[in-house]
């Protein structure tokens, strides 16, 4: 480390210290117990059929949030693309994979792949759901990239960008959907309410995964040549 | 329900959808598509004005479910007035921009993702102003800042970067610590709903911890001294439109958050000291940023810190809205005022620097001499928009100052109005500094500069708006108070 | 004995933090960051919250890790050959 | 002290550490890392205060919330990672501060 003055130091501590005083202090002095909004939560979620209650609110009570979330991973997948040097080309990111990471790939990744189909399926009664799915998705697709497959010549950035903007205008599209019924936005019907939410669960799935996959691929440097013009 | 009903959620929808598109579009359509999107929303923003001074506030309840268990937006005469704001700047910057990213390199400005980021942008921004959930509010403060950052760095140069690295970590820095502070609310409260915080108050050391862990998160995003430090290179080093529309937006949207949480969802007393903190940080950029201003040596980093010492104003606005316990409805409209005045003249002062900074190859001031004979348009929206800064009439930055000072005079807290007298003072001299230079004697710019002069109009058009503000005062004062739980009933002096 | 278990758990996470923070190794570092997300997501099953576990599992502790080796790796691949002069500043809008 | 207590405070205290590693680590990997545990801090204090329901059920609204910060952190995290690397590759250099100080991974 270099030289510093002795302030530049102290301030960070005391601010550190500070704000962990400040936040015991806070945590100590709450009530034991507190119910939060977990039991209206809870009834209505059984109401609507869905026993998975974090599912619930992630999707139908807080369903906003969820779009708006959506919106920043397609927005941080455009950012990232426009801070790369170059335009991306179908090289893989390393030179061939190893014997081992090879045939670890071949059998893991449809594993990886069935593990996702599982949870989006359980998602509405048992933990699991698009966002953990999304991301053993995404997981799978860096383990791909990782050892050396690369994209094949159709799924340039162009076919990318479809993917996640389709993802985003349908969940837009959902969403919209009930204000043609005279409903609020996000407002599904009833009797097609558990329909649209594994729609939009399918959807989340692959916009989630399409996006870390894309963030990665990317951002990553491809090992075999420079990359620089 | 009727149409007019779903605006807030249009309001949302349509940039959202816009960005989403012109992901995909070919480029070449790209303007036009950002441009047709852009006269939409600006005529949404305008409805929602229209109803809301007609029918009063109201919320819209995503999902059907309602608060507290759904996310309602709120749609009233300063979230109406934010949104608004943000359209009319949105659009000139948009018309401008056309132009100024239209240039025939391929690579150049992220290959022309611009559009998705600025329309990515604009989403969150009436997201946020829209919002009435805090936890919301952090999601919106995300995508405002992810945004901002990603336009910063289109220049693609080190600067740019290193400016853009700074501008996240201090973003990051603050939404993990608004979120913290949300943690504490909701637990000591077990609500995320504006409102229904601000009905039912409770009283108690996590409520107050985390409400000051949120207030401090957004006065390090809206740049205030001493936390200042990312803003100015930020908005200089980044492409004039997009500095544009941060210091005219981007810096109110945490703004217009910390207005909606001293206003609807603290009480009185509940946090001593906190108002007035707020006035005196606000007090510290005034002189501070003016300071800085006076010394900079090149266009760009003095607006920025011009920015720093506009931003004070609207904090020392803060302790005088609640200097009688109650609200005080003159400091929220000239709190108001201000930001809409200062919304105006910024993006127009930024976007004629950011023209001049073309024409000359260059933005130090020094070389400027002759800017008023050879680019009057440009060098007399500067002078206009400085009108405002400076606080004369009739500009909304006058009404608004004045109502300030005569507010601070009224509840026997004169020196609020000191430290506002001398920040006009300040700025009249970074002013007259830049003007004088643009009138002397001199070559002017080189006239060989690739230039879109048919845009160069627009940045006078948004300093002169501002600087008539005051015709509109009384408008503005109707709006503003619509929908607000006002403690004493004021007439304008 | 479960408090036993949590209280030895939450100690752990704080001393991989420290450590990854305190390492001047950048590699260490996100070797350091990878096994906290590892800790972090026994963390969540332990408060109830398995849908965050298999969230931080993958997420946290999986893409996140393998974002940060690869720039690690980058930094790493390019040490050498950039002149000092790339580093002066352009103008910033030209 | 109930478990879930010890979680949130140990939340707080990587926090604090999250923000001292933030603001004085010079290199912008360790700033990212900080980060990254200021997030971690931040959910568990959301979800270990959430555990004390009467019912001992936990509440859900704070881990739907934190699902959500995960992701959008994840976003951040890349985004920030893009920045440095392409600061790197123009300038060689790893750290944002004012001093022109050389230093690398």
């Amino acid at each position: 480390m270099r030289d510093r003055l002795p302030g530049s130091q102290l301030i960070p501590l005391v601010t550190g210290a500070g704000l962990f005083a400040l936040v015991t202090r806070a945590i100590l002095s709450l009530p034991g117990e507190s119910a939060g909004l977990s039991v209206r939560v809870t009834e209505t979620a059984a109401e609507n059929g869905i026993s998975n209650v974090v599912t619930a609110v992630l999707l139908d009570f807080r369903g906003y949030d969820t779009l708006l979330e959506i919106a920043v991973l397609m927005l941080v997948t455009v950012a990232v693309f426009s801070l790369r040097e170059t335009t991306m080309s179908p090289t893989p990111l390393s030179e061939r994979p190893g014997p081992v990471l090879g045939a670890l790939t071949r059998t893991v990744i449809p594993v990886m792949l069935l593990v996702a189909g599982h949870f989006v399926w359980i998602g509405s009664s048992r933990p699991g759901g698009a966002f953990q799915a999304g991301a053993v998705i995404g997981a799978a697709g860096i383990l791909l990239a990782l050892s050396g497959y690369s994209r094949p010549k159709w799924v340039g950035p162009r076919a990318i960008s479809w993917v996640l903007s389709i993802g985003l205008l349908v969940f837009v599209g959902v969403a919209v959907y009930p204000v043609l019924l005279g409903e609020e936005l996000l407002q599904y019907p009833a009797e097609s309410r558990k329909a649209l939410i594994l729609v939009i669960e399918a959807l989340l799935t692959l916009s989630i995964g399409a996006s870390l996959v894309s963030l990665f691929i990317a951002s990553a440097s491809p090992r075999v040549q420079g990359d620089r013009e | 329900m009727t149409l007019v009903d779903h605006l807030p959620a249009a309001l949302i929808m349509t940039p959202l959808a816009g960005a989403a598109l012109t992901f995909v579009t070919r480029r070449r359509w790209d303007p036009a598509l950002v441009m047709v999107t852009a006269v939409v929303i600006t005529g949404l923003a305008l409805a929602l004005s229209v109803r809301v001074l007609a029918e009063g506030a109201f919320r819209y309840r995503l999902g059907g479910w309602g608060a507290p268990l759904g996310i309602d937006l709120v749609a009233d005469g300063i979230s109406a007035l934010f949104v608004l704001l943000a359209a009319v700047v949105g659009l000139a910057a948009t018309a401008y921009a056309t132009s100024y990213f239209g240039t025939g390199d391929e690579d150049a400005y992220g290959r022309g993702l611009v559009w998705a980021l600025w329309l990515f942008l604009w989403t969150a921004l009436n997201a946020l102003f829209l919002t009435g959930d805090v936890f919301n509010v952090y999601v919106c403060l995300e995508l405002v800042g992810i945004s901002a950052v990603a336009l910063v760095t289109l220049g693609g140069g080190a600067d740019a970067l290193r400016a853009g690295a700074r501008y996240l970590f201090a973003s990051m820095l603050g939404a993990m610590t608004y979120l913290l502070g949300v943690a504490l609310l909701y637990s000591a409260t077990g609500h995320l709903d504006m409102a229904t915080l601000g009905s039912a108050p409770t009283q108690g050391i996590a409520a107050s911890t985390g409400l000051v862990l949120m207030v401090s998160a957004l006065v390090l995003k809206t740049a205030l001294v001493p936390v200042h430090f990312w803003l100015p290179t930020a908005h200089a080093a980044a492409p004039s439109p997009v500095s544009a529309v941060l210091s005219a937006l981007v810096v109110k949207g945490s703004y217009y958050v910390i207005l909606r949480l001293v206003l609807d969802v603290t009480y009185p007393g509940q946090l001593p000291g906190l108002d007035v903190t707020l006035g005196a940080l606000g007090a510290a950029s005034i002189v501070w940023g003016s300071v800085q201003a006076l010394l900079q040596t090149r266009v760009k980093l003095l607006v920025a810190y011009s920015t720093v010492a506009q931003i004070g104003y609207l904090f020392v606005a803060i302790p005088l809205m609640r200097a009688d316990g109650g609200i005080v409805g003159v400091a929220v409209t000239a709190a108001a005022a201000h930001a809409v005045s200062h919304g105006l003249a910024k993006a127009g002062f930024f976007l004629s620097a950011g023209s001049l900074q073309h024409r000359f190859g260059h933005d130090r001031i020094s070389e400027m001499a002759g800017a008023a004979r050879t680019t009057p348009v440009l060098a007399m929206a500067c002078a206009v928009a400085g009108v405002t800064m400076m606080g004369l009439p009739p500009s909304g930055g006058f009404v608004a100052k004045w109502l300030l000072i005569l507010t601070s005079i009224n509840v026997g807290q004169w020196w609020w109005a000191a430290v506002m007298i001398a920040g006009g003072l300040l700025s009249a001299a970074y002013t007259f500094r830049l003007v004088a230079v643009f009138v002397a004697e001199g070559a002017g710019d080189p006239g060989d500069a690739h230039h879109p002069a048919r845009t160069e109009w627009l940045p006078l058009l948004l300093a002169s708006a501002a600087a008539l503000l005051a015709f509109a005062i009384p408008q503005i004062d109707t709006l503003v108070r619509i929908g607000m739980n006002l403690g004493r009933a004021e007439v304008l002096p | 004995m479960m408090l036993a278990f949590d209280v030895l758990l939450a100690a752990l996470l704080v001393w991989i933090a420290f450590g990854s923070l305190s390492e001047l190794k950048l590699f260490k570092s996100v070797v350091m960051f990878v096994v906290f997300g590892l800790f972090m997501a026994l963390a969540w099953v332990r408060l109830g919250a398995p849908d965050v576990a298999l969230a931080e599992a993958a997420i946290g502790a999986g893409v996140t890790g393998a974002l940060m080796l690869d720039a690690v790796g980058h930094m790493r691949e390019r040490q050498q050959p950039y002149p000092a002069s790339a580093t002066e500043q352009g103008t910033p809008d030209a | 002290m109930s478990s879930h207590l010890v979680y949130a405070l140990v939340g707080g205290l990587l926090f604090s550490i999250g923000t001292y590693g933030l603001i004085v680590r010079p290199h912008m990997i360790h700033k990212i890392i900080s980060t990254n545990f200021m997030g971690s801090g931040v959910f568990l204090v959301l979800i270990g205060l959430g555990n004390r329901t009467p019912s001992g059920v936990p509440d859900p609204v704070p881990q739907a919330m934190v699902l959500t910060g995960i992701v959008v952190t994840v976003a951040l995290t890349a985004l920030s990672l893009a920045i440095a690397k392409r600061y790197f590759s123009l300038t060689g250099r790893g750290d944002i501060s004012e001093h022109r100080e050389e230093r690398v991974g």
